[in-house]
């Protein structure tokens, strides 16, 4: 996105609003990598701890998805550079 | 008469607020897309076994593919749906009139 | 809805949230078509390129869906008649 | 002392911020309503192959009936839920207290 | 949650804060729940009236839905409660 | 200058305006996970097929323990997150820059 046309006062607020939204970004990206990892992880309620497999299919799930989240970052903002530069079409 | 600091007259402080919140509002379009390419990619790509924590080959390339896929998707969409002036009618608040 | 009890300032307010919830309806609206014809139509991840096939099928499924939103659309908007008319019952 | 206008004094410019936040409130019940609608009534009763972009009959009746008989269910579910007085206590927000 | 550490004037605000936020929780709660009964129930779409057991299968997701959200609200705050005592630990 | 209300000085009739924010943020988190868990519990516990408006003993139990297992998860979640230091570069706000 690009802020330029703003002026310093427009910029400060932008600045203000985007860090807020990263907080809610981070929040919400956990809870749902709490749900996600415990609906694919958890299927056993035979007993309420959980079993080392659980706990090591939680621990690679949400390795997996953190990682997985940052490489869809990086093509998401190479696509979003070339889009910009005006050379988005095919 | 600019009462709610519509129209483009600067209101408090010399912030547009119309400027603003067109750009909040591209902000959060921008982060919805997002989170809907994450968990369409990896419903496509990554299997749920977790049997380790690291990406390997072939969900890595299929999640670079899935990305390219999305925006492909993407585009031709927003064209369709400019070809047909979607922007009318498809909502509930279509319904309420003052 | 009825916002007839409201005082001119009132309903000035309730116009812009209004314009300004269009257009995040329509926003998520879009973002909601991406994903669901994404989803549906792409299948094959052997290439980046979509298909003649898949393009098709997103096409069809955009189409649709807007063809679908618009008839619950006129649907909806009968049955809210009703209930405000207070003949809401079977 | 109606410090943040609470009560149903007028506060900013004649505006009742109570009455506005009401109604605000109502049209967001109704957007996510009829987004709920839209989704389960093409979940119900559209083909996902998409081998064509126009309803047929059979999906433009099914529609209809699925819209009539949402509404049946939000009846059912509004009564039941006024009947056992289900506001109380099924929410989070009832632990916090000041 | 604890908010003792705010001045009256805070206080009072998170206290208006609060109602609204659970106003929305029970509209939120309403329409999923009416969305999942329906999905759970509905099924036949050769008529548009309810039939009596749709009808008796949607009074019972309600129930079971509301029951359900009790109990985990209740076992859910005695876990915060735990935490809050710092005996979080397992 | 504070002009926004940032840094702790309170402004508007003795708000912090940053405290009462972070209290409402973590508000919206609390409420968040627990319609997640509620959701949770409820797909793997509760039998769809409604024949009776109680919970039965099973679910009861499995309820009980659906919850200690959501939050063991979240502690390890939360542990894993912090081990990698996950906050940055995750969501697309952070490719937006003034």
């Amino acid at each position: 996105m690009d802020f330029s046309a703003m002026n310093s006062a427009e910029q400060a607020h932008m600045t203000r609003v985007i860090e807020r939204k990263q907080m809610q970004d981070f929040m919400r990206m956990y809870s749902n990598l709490v749900e996600r990892c415990f609906n694919s992880c958890c299927n056993d309620f035979t007993s309420k701890a959980l079993s080392s497999k659980e706990e090591q299919c939680v621990l690679n799930c949400t390795d997996k998805f953190l990682k997985h989240s940052e490489r869809v970052g990086a093509r998401f903002a190479e696509h979003n550079a070339e889009m910009m530069n005006g050379s988005g079409s095919k | 008469m600019s009462f709610l600091g519509r129209g483009s007259t600067p209101s408090s402080g010399g912030i547009n607020q119309e400027r603003v919140e067109m750009a909040t509002q591209e902000l959060d379009m921008i982060t919805d897309i997002f989170n809907r390419l994450v968990s369409s990619c990896h419903a496509k790509c990554i299997s749920t076994r977790y049997a380790e924590g690291e990406l390997n080959k072939g969900e890595s390339v299929c999640i670079d593919r899935c990305v390219a896929k999305f925006f492909e998707v993407n585009k031709k969409v927003g064209e369709k749906m400019q070809a047909v002036g979607a922007a009318a009618g498809a909502g509930p608040s279509g319904f309420t009139s003052l």
